[in-house]
């Protein structure tokens, strides 16, 4: 229930109005007009508000509250109009079963409502002046001495904190590496982070997951991650989405990002992201992590030089989900932040275009130049695209498998591959383990991602063409196969 | 016609609370603010305010049509 | 104000009490009689008291919150005696300027009462059955799933998290190590850790320092830390000590530790701390950075091959106080608490008596075994001790300056050597920076805090007598000095 | 003589809330609990428990005099 009232605000009735057997703590806000502000005596206060849409807005925060806490009733009441000292201009009350939920949900919706509700403060001081209270000294005006520390680095300054607070980094999975990723890189300055994460915050997650608190399990991770990010650094913008990053899922939002960075135990979604660096010459930063050795990697200066995470993974960096102490991941994302920073700001960095390896089990430390398309099948075949227009010169053996719909078939025939349904072939269903697969479709996404379901399943012997027929040399010229 | 209101601040540099306007054709928010900025000596920059239609936030690049309701917003400071 | 009653609480008028016109925010918080608990429905319940404690220790907890908090008033009230579901069984209030201090100060308040005010509850189910509630199902009954991950990495299990539970660790400084430090370890289960540091939080450490949010600022380092740890694992037991870990200060305290990680800036801290290590046999962690790089230097499993801080920092260390990006600490202080979680289990480390260095400017990682006695003058003077009974054979030139009282050097004199104050020594009063010069006082403290004090000062060849007199071969011969 | 004080699910295993007792010489708090625990069949462990003396939280290695309060204080659940 949320309202804006002309009159005194009656707490004890608001307060017997959240009552609930159910309910174990109730926590209650009351701002009241002080008689000091920034060191001058305050003597009278206006308050004006645009009242449609703030009762709007005041409802989606408290219905934002009920959503993002277990809590079992939530009030806000707004004051306009002339107040004097002492008088109540705003009260919250959040009843819950337990308290860390009503303590946190009722700190959410006075945090909001001073930064979202449109109510403006008009204050009368002592001495007769009078002033629209407002937040015009924020971040985005002059120097902030939050970064100071930073901005001594050699090659910072003033410059690179801009750059930081204009950049966009989609951060892929909010678990063991994308805690610190997401906390260093908010914490820098970076001005808008995209959190993408299905999961919910369990018990088990938090001896590594340092976003996470107690009273945190159970929500979703992207939700509990902005909720403590906003708390470190409030002038960040943060975008949570609850989703996986698929190859099959709507992905274009990602093209806004400047850079990506996988901190998901998701090979496929690794690959993708790799895949996509490569294509569009975006850089991107993939971290994962293995008992006590982690790698990152980190996407060359030159698109043409990077590899995919298939290449990376066929050199033996498995990231199972098997188990970890927290400090290593905790290295390894502090160290991808670390290079997200380097790369957003333009300085140099030794680990680009590297696979780098910190093994705290045996104390090896490790940087290689990944091979490319030497040992990677999946990409030496993508790489072989215009020898893949004669398929016998590249392999005889390998059959092509067309993923397309008829339409998309239609409008670019490719003679001598065998048609199989995208769900068919998820299933494995008219493919056997032991043959050799190069899979296709227009975009190389659906490819893509049934490559390594049907890898996952152990076949041991598919490709895919990366890009698709799309990426082939001349799409206006039908393929000539000849098998 | 459209209808823009100010609150606050805006509307003391205004010196008004609301105006009726004929915008341009395919005037977003972000050019009529400019305009209004300079033909009413408004002082604060678009980037310190949020920007309503039709008692709805808005985004600065959403084009206007007749009828709409234009609120130019700045910092809140409830509580 | 405190009180225990046995009569309903009169929240109205216990809240009007808390009215000040310096007041800006005010917090309250109910607790009230759930209707159910763990599952069970509650029909009844009684709070039984140690009314006497329960008095003193209610009042210094709101004491405790009044030192801690820039807040105006705060009270509390607890009900003893029978409930009924609904009724109010504790209230909290709070006021303050700003909000911050007001949710801080009332959810510390909360925090402490239902953790340290002698007070009982007893429910009464629905089914007939009654039960003292009480933290029976703690982490030290059973296996918490909690965990379940480390433990499955080998060489962890329940024995290793067993021994982690058990684990006392002393934090020292809980700056941009120290919160990765502390974090990991609390999330891993440690059972106590001792933080300590002298230092508020000022916005200019958020990008680097990740216990702390915008709300801390001002807080004691140790209070908001303690607070953050407490969030992410209430099972944790920590001790915050407000101070700096100097040579003069008393740290007996320290000894009740398992393991020291150094955390902080202070180089006569570490010294004092790798040199404890040394002679003690404890072992220690101790870290730095500068800029892109960072290193860490972990005990050697036996006492006799330590080295202390001054062998490590002669050889290029330098922990300067100039521009640091967040992450290089952060993957630092990770990679030390990694190696503080494997002592404390028992696995094997491949960093222990080395100095690893991870520089990520030059993309070189490198584990050193530091140079023991040899490079190091301070430590070569102190393990020249029998030599240094006859000071010509060590160095003619050297000058002996005795730091110890009038008493003191009666006890044990030591001839040939110039007694100096304290406070003298460490102006530099009486001494000359070309000059070479071995200082001496009973256990060693005095002088390391004087002969770190004169480096910093320019002298370039002072060294401290490691251990004082007392670790001199024969405490009951006068010293012969043949000069 | 000292005075010992069971609170809460300890009294009720003590069977009684208080009882006068003559220490042992030089008996810490830690003793004494070791002692009753076994003739009166407490059954919280020690390291659950805190120990306060005349009404201040103490160690367990304090050493008891006649005309002390001694109280067994279980784990708190106010709130």
């Amino acid at each position: 229930m949320f309202r804006l009232t002309d009159q005194a605000i009656d707490i004890t009735a608001a307060a017997a109005a959240l009552s609930d057997p159910h309910s174990g703590g109730f926590v209650e806000f009351r701002g009241c007009v002080r008689n000091h502000h920034h060191g001058r005596s305050v003597e009278q206060l206006h308050y004006s508000a645009y009242p449609a849409l703030a009762i709007t807005e005041g409802e989606r925060i408290l219905e934002e509250a009920r959503q993002r806490y277990a809590i079992d009733a939530v009030a806000c009441i707004h004051r306009t109009g002339d107040l004097q000292i002492g008088d109540t201009a705003v009260w919250v009350g959040v009843g819950a079963a337990h308290r860390d939920a009503a303590f946190a949900a009722c700190r959410y919706v006075i945090d909001e409502v001073k930064r979202r509700l449109p109510v403006w403060k008009h204050e009368r001081y002592l001495d007769g002046e009078t002033q629209w209270v407002g937040c015009q000294g924020c971040a985005d005006h002059g120097h902030d001495p939050r970064y100071d520390r930073q901005q001594r680095v050699p090659g910072v300054g003033e410059a690179g904190q801009q750059r930081l607070r204009q950049a966009h980094v989609a951060v892929v999975g909010v678990g063991a590496l994308g805690c610190p990723v997401a906390d260093l890189l908010a914490g820098a300055g970076v001005g808008r982070l995209t959190l993408i994460d299905p999961d919910r915050v369990e018990l088990s997650n938090l001896h590594r997951q340092s976003l996470y608190a107690e009273a945190d399990v159970g929500a979703l991770k992207v939700d509990a991650a902005r909720r403590r990010l906003l708390e470190r650094n409030s002038s960040t913008v943060i975008d949570a989405r609850p989703q996986a990053l698929a190859a099959g899922n709507d992905t274009a939002w990602l093209d806004d990002a400047d850079l990506v960075v996988d901190c998901s135990d998701d090979p496929a979604s690794k690959q993708w992201v790799t895949h996509r660096a490569r294509v569009s010459g975006r850089p991107c930063i993939v971290g994962g992590v293995h008992q006590l050795a982690g790698g990152l990697f980190v996407s060359p200066r030159q698109a043409q030089d990077g590899v995919c995470w298939a290449c990376i993974s066929a050199q033996g960096s498995d990231c199972g989900d098997q188990g970890v102490l927290g400090p290593t991941p905790a290295v390894i994302g502090a160290a991808m932040a670390g290079e997200a920073l380097r790369r957003l700001i333009g300085l140099d960095s030794a680990l680009a275009g590297r696979w780098t390896v910190l093994d705290f089990g045996s104390g090896q430390f490790q940087r290689f130049v990944p091979k490319q398309r030497k040992t990677c099948r999946c990409h030496q075949e993508a790489d072989g695209r215009s020898d893949a227009v004669q398929r016998d010169r590249l392999d005889p053996a390998l059959h092509w498998i067309d993923l397309r719909e008829a339409t998309e078939r239609r409008l670019r025939p490719l003679p001598g591959a065998q048609p199989l349904a995208f769900d068919e072939a998820m299933a494995g269903r008219g493919l056997e383990p032991d043959q050799r697969y190069l899979l296709i479709c227009t975009s190389g996404r659906r490819s893509e991602a049934v490559c390594h379901t049907l890898r996952e399943q152990g076949f041991g012997q598919v490709w895919t063409l990366t890009g698709g027929v799309r990426a082939l040399p001349d799409e206006s010229t039908p393929l000539a196969c000849s098998a | 016609m459209i209808r823009v209101l100010y609150f606050a601040a805006l509307a003391d540099q205004a010196g008004r609370h609301e105006e009726w306007l004929t915008p341009e054709p395919s005037d977003t928010a972000q050019q009529l603010y400019e305009r209004l900025a300079q033909q009413r000596g408004l002082r604060l920059s678009r980037r310190q305010l949020r920007v309503a239609i039709n008692e709805q936030f808005a985004d600065w690049s959403d084009v206007l049509r007749a009828g709409d309701q234009v609120a130019f917003l700045p910092p809140m400071s409830g509580g």
